[in-house]
């Protein structure tokens, strides 16, 4: 891994219709690093986020991964990448096992076991058989952040997964967040609360 | 050269060349259509076989002819908009699309007021007038796609992209309407072949045709003038624009 | 990255598959659509079959361009809702890919159960057995072209509030030739006559839409999901 | 010739609506493309002194 900046933003502008939302945003992310974004309702984190996995394209600026614009290198670079989103973006009449099945297994492949394993690892391992509209907005949470683990992305980019957690939940995200960063993992974290340890990004109003 | 392409792209340049181009191309218009009225109906012969009913070809075949050319202009500039992301693509789509649905409703009533006489009917599903009518389909397509989206950026590459896979059904539905209507009425039914024309009754023709080029042109420049404030409502050179107005 | 295109589009199948099944009740409803709108026309019209049978490939052909399109609006429409199309446009496959399987699981669910259903409602009309292969074989084509250009289209408006109205207004003009070649194929077969013209046009049209559509669906995705 | 131009030969019940349908297309067009740009100067305008509020 070389130690340039693995995901780099350029003076990324975005209009939202008239809105300006992102003004010239730039920041480099090296291995190891993980953002935190902050600031208040309506700034554009939800935006720079998906500007930083590529789905949204901004009008100016460029977002890079080792040094590649990603609108040239789109599938290498997704393929590295997971994206939580707001919602947890669970199929309601799948089950835990089987959502996981169908979007982990796109990217990589991967067997039960392993999926059962991520499951254990957010402790909703009972609900794998249990279609997802009838867990908890906790559990979904947990079953979208198993889905990140199994994913073993080396960005991640999570959009407030703290959530409708409880305390454990809050706990175990923020443990789940250091070991990703240990293994040399890097990403982004939209969340309002405090994260020891990261750096931090205000988006002003 | 390149440097003319270039500036093409500004929004700010092109607002100011349309304002200059406009009255030159609208005054060029009215200059070949009242030609070609005034030659058209009084000096042209009638035709042997239709009578003075042939002169409504002077306003059918060129709203007929413009209208299919209006949807290919907005294909390609779509695309343009699509592809290099350049605005202007997208503004000049935008303003030719109302231009051209109406120059597909004026082919359209030309149609059926010329077969009234010829048919019998004001709508004999002649192969020409059918295409002309989806033709108008798609042109409502487009146009309703571009404005049910909020954010106009989007609206915008939507109904570029529609308007492209469009452009490449315009052949397919034309020759599919032509094998139909010979399958079930045969080649007999007088179609709109333009008879042979001489030069008397080509040159208004011709004319009429260039006019409503150029008049097409000038409205376009002037709905453009009003498509480019709207995207750059934000930008500093529009506050100049709006004091200065 | 180890997994294939052939593993991509297994899993998507299985997918759609095991979500279609989920909900039966939501698979019959297309098809208790076309059995209506055919039964609409003899209603309106007259019992006799001598006289349906002139009507009949037009009557089939509507009704199962209409049923169709009824179904394509819940393409992607389910998938957007829930943000799972975002992780689908983000899995690192190539999204044509994806776009494509799950449009051809909806034309199996869809468009393959209205040809295998065609032959109860082509009786109904009147339509002699001798025209029911080359019925089959264009009905076949026909839903599958337009699958793929409703895919097209649901990709274009899966984001807006009023979306299958504009849905319609968009793929019907384009699905015009379909209407043409498919209607003048079941036409051709029921007067004896071969109705290798139309069919020929008709496989050209769905090889046609098959390669292309793809693209633009993929492209008018990126454009919805932005 | 006067009357004989007018009755265009008999067609003028489809000849002259067709050539009036034409004028009232291009003065639609002319007049809907200068609302337009009048009405995209209004909108401006009112966004220009909304930003001038703000900033």
């Amino acid at each position: 891994m070389n130690s340039g900046a693995a995901l780099s933003l350029d003076q990324v502008h975005v209009w939202r219709g008239d809105r300006h939302v992102l003004r010239g945003v730039s920041l480099q992310l090296r291995a190891g690093e993980l953002l935190q974004i902050s600031g208040p309702n309506g700034t554009g984190k939800t935006t720079l986020l998906r500007v930083m996995c590529g789905l949204l394209r901004p009008e100016q600026g460029r977002v890079s991964w080792c040094g590649e614009a990603i609108t040239e290198i789109r599938e290498q670079y997704q393929a590295l990448l997971a994206y939580a989103s707001h919602e947890p973006a669970l199929k309601g009449d799948l089950t835990a096992l089987e959502n996981l099945r169908f979007s982990v297994g796109l990217k990589r492949r991967v067997s039960a076991g392993d999926l059962t394993a991520a499951l254990a690892c957010t402790g909703v391992e009972a609900c794998a058989d249990l279609p997802a509209r009838v867990l908890s907005a906790g559990q979904r949470r947990r079953v979208a952040m198993a889905r990140v683990l199994a994913m073993r992305a080396r960005v991640w980019l999570l959009d407030e997964p703290f959530t409708n957690l409880d305390a454990a939940g809050a706990e175990l995200i923020t443990r789940l967040l250091r070991e990703h960063v240990e293994r040399g993992g890097l990403g982004a974290v939209v969340a309002h609360h405090a994260l020891d340890g990261l750096r931090r990004l205000e988006l002003q109003a | 050269m390149w440097n003319w392409f270039y500036k093409l792209a500004s929004p700010p340049y092109v607002y100011r060349l349309a304002a200059v181009l406009a009255p030159w191309l609208l005054g060029g218009a009215a200059l070949c259509i009242g030609y070609g009225l005034v030659d058209g109906l009084v000096f042209a012969p009638p035709d042997y076989q239709q009578g003075d009913a042939f002169r409504i070809i002077y306003v059918h075949a060129p709203s007929a002819w413009l209208s299919l050319s209006a949807y290919t202009l907005m294909a390609v500039a779509g695309g343009i908009g699509l592809i290099w992301r350049i605005k202007i693509g997208h503004a000049v789509a935008a303003a030719a699309a109302p231009i051209g649905a109406s120059f597909t409703v004026l082919a359209l009533l030309t149609g059926s007021l010329w077969g009234r006489p010829m048919w019998g009917t004001y709508w004999a599903w002649d192969p020409r007038l059918t295409s002309e009518l989806i033709l108008l389909f798609l042109y409502v397509g487009v146009m309703s796609l571009r404005s049910a989206f909020e954010d106009p950026g989007r609206g915008d590459r939507a109904a570029a992209l529609l308007a492209i896979v469009g452009v490449i059904n315009v052949p397919i539905i034309h020759y599919s309407v032509q094998w139909w209507n010979s399958l079930h009425q045969g080649a007999t039914v007088a179609k709109f072949a333009r008879p042979s024309m001489p030069g008397s009754m080509l040159w208004p023709l011709l004319s009429m045709l260039l006019g409503f080029m150029l008049f097409f042109g000038g409205v376009l420049c002037l709905r453009l003038r009003g498509e480019v404030l709207n995207r750059e409502r934000q930008s500093s050179w529009v506050r100049e624009v709006v004091r200065a107005s | 990255m180890n997994v294939g295109a052939w593993q991509v589009l297994s899993l998507m199948l299985r997918r759609e598959m095991c979500l279609y099944f989920r909900r039966p009740d939501q698979l019959l409803q297309p098809l208790v659509f076309f059995l209506i709108v055919t039964a609409l026309f003899p209603l309106g019209l007259s019992p006799q079959l001598s006289l349906l049978r002139d009507m009949a490939p037009a009557v089939l052909w509507v009704a199962a361009l209409l049923s169709a399109l009824l179904s394509l609006e819940g393409l992607f429409k389910g998938d957007a809702e829930d943000g799972t199309l975002e992780q689908l446009a983000l899995c690192g496959q190539p999204l044509g890919l994806i776009v494509a399987a799950k449009t051809l699981s909806h034309w199996l669910v869809s468009g393959a159960a209205l040809v295998i259903m065609s032959p109860l409602v082509a009786v109904a009309l009147g339509i002699p057995r001798e025209a029911f292969p080359a019925m089959l074989l264009s009905l076949g084509l026909g839903t599958l072209t337009l699958s793929w250009l409703g895919a097209i289209g649901a990709g274009l408006t899966v984001g807006l509030r009023r979306g299958s109205v504009l849905l319609s207004l968009i793929v019907l003009p384009l699905a015009m030739p379909l209407l043409i070649f498919g209607a003048g194929a079941t036409d051709r077969a029921i007067s004896g006559a071969s109705a290798a013209g139309p069919l020929y046009f008709l496989a050209a049209l769905c090889v046609l839409t098959s390669t292309l559509a793809p693209f633009a669906a993929t492209a008018a995705l990126r454009i919805t999901l932005e | 010739m006067n009357n004989g131009f007018w009755s265009m030969g008999g067609y003028a019940r489809y000849v002259w609506p067709c050539f009036a349908g034409a004028l009232v297309v291009l003065a639609w067009n002319v007049w809907s493309a200068r609302r337009y740009h009048s009405r995209a100067l209004m909108r401006a305008a009112r966004a220009a002194i909304m930003a001038g509020d703000r900033s």
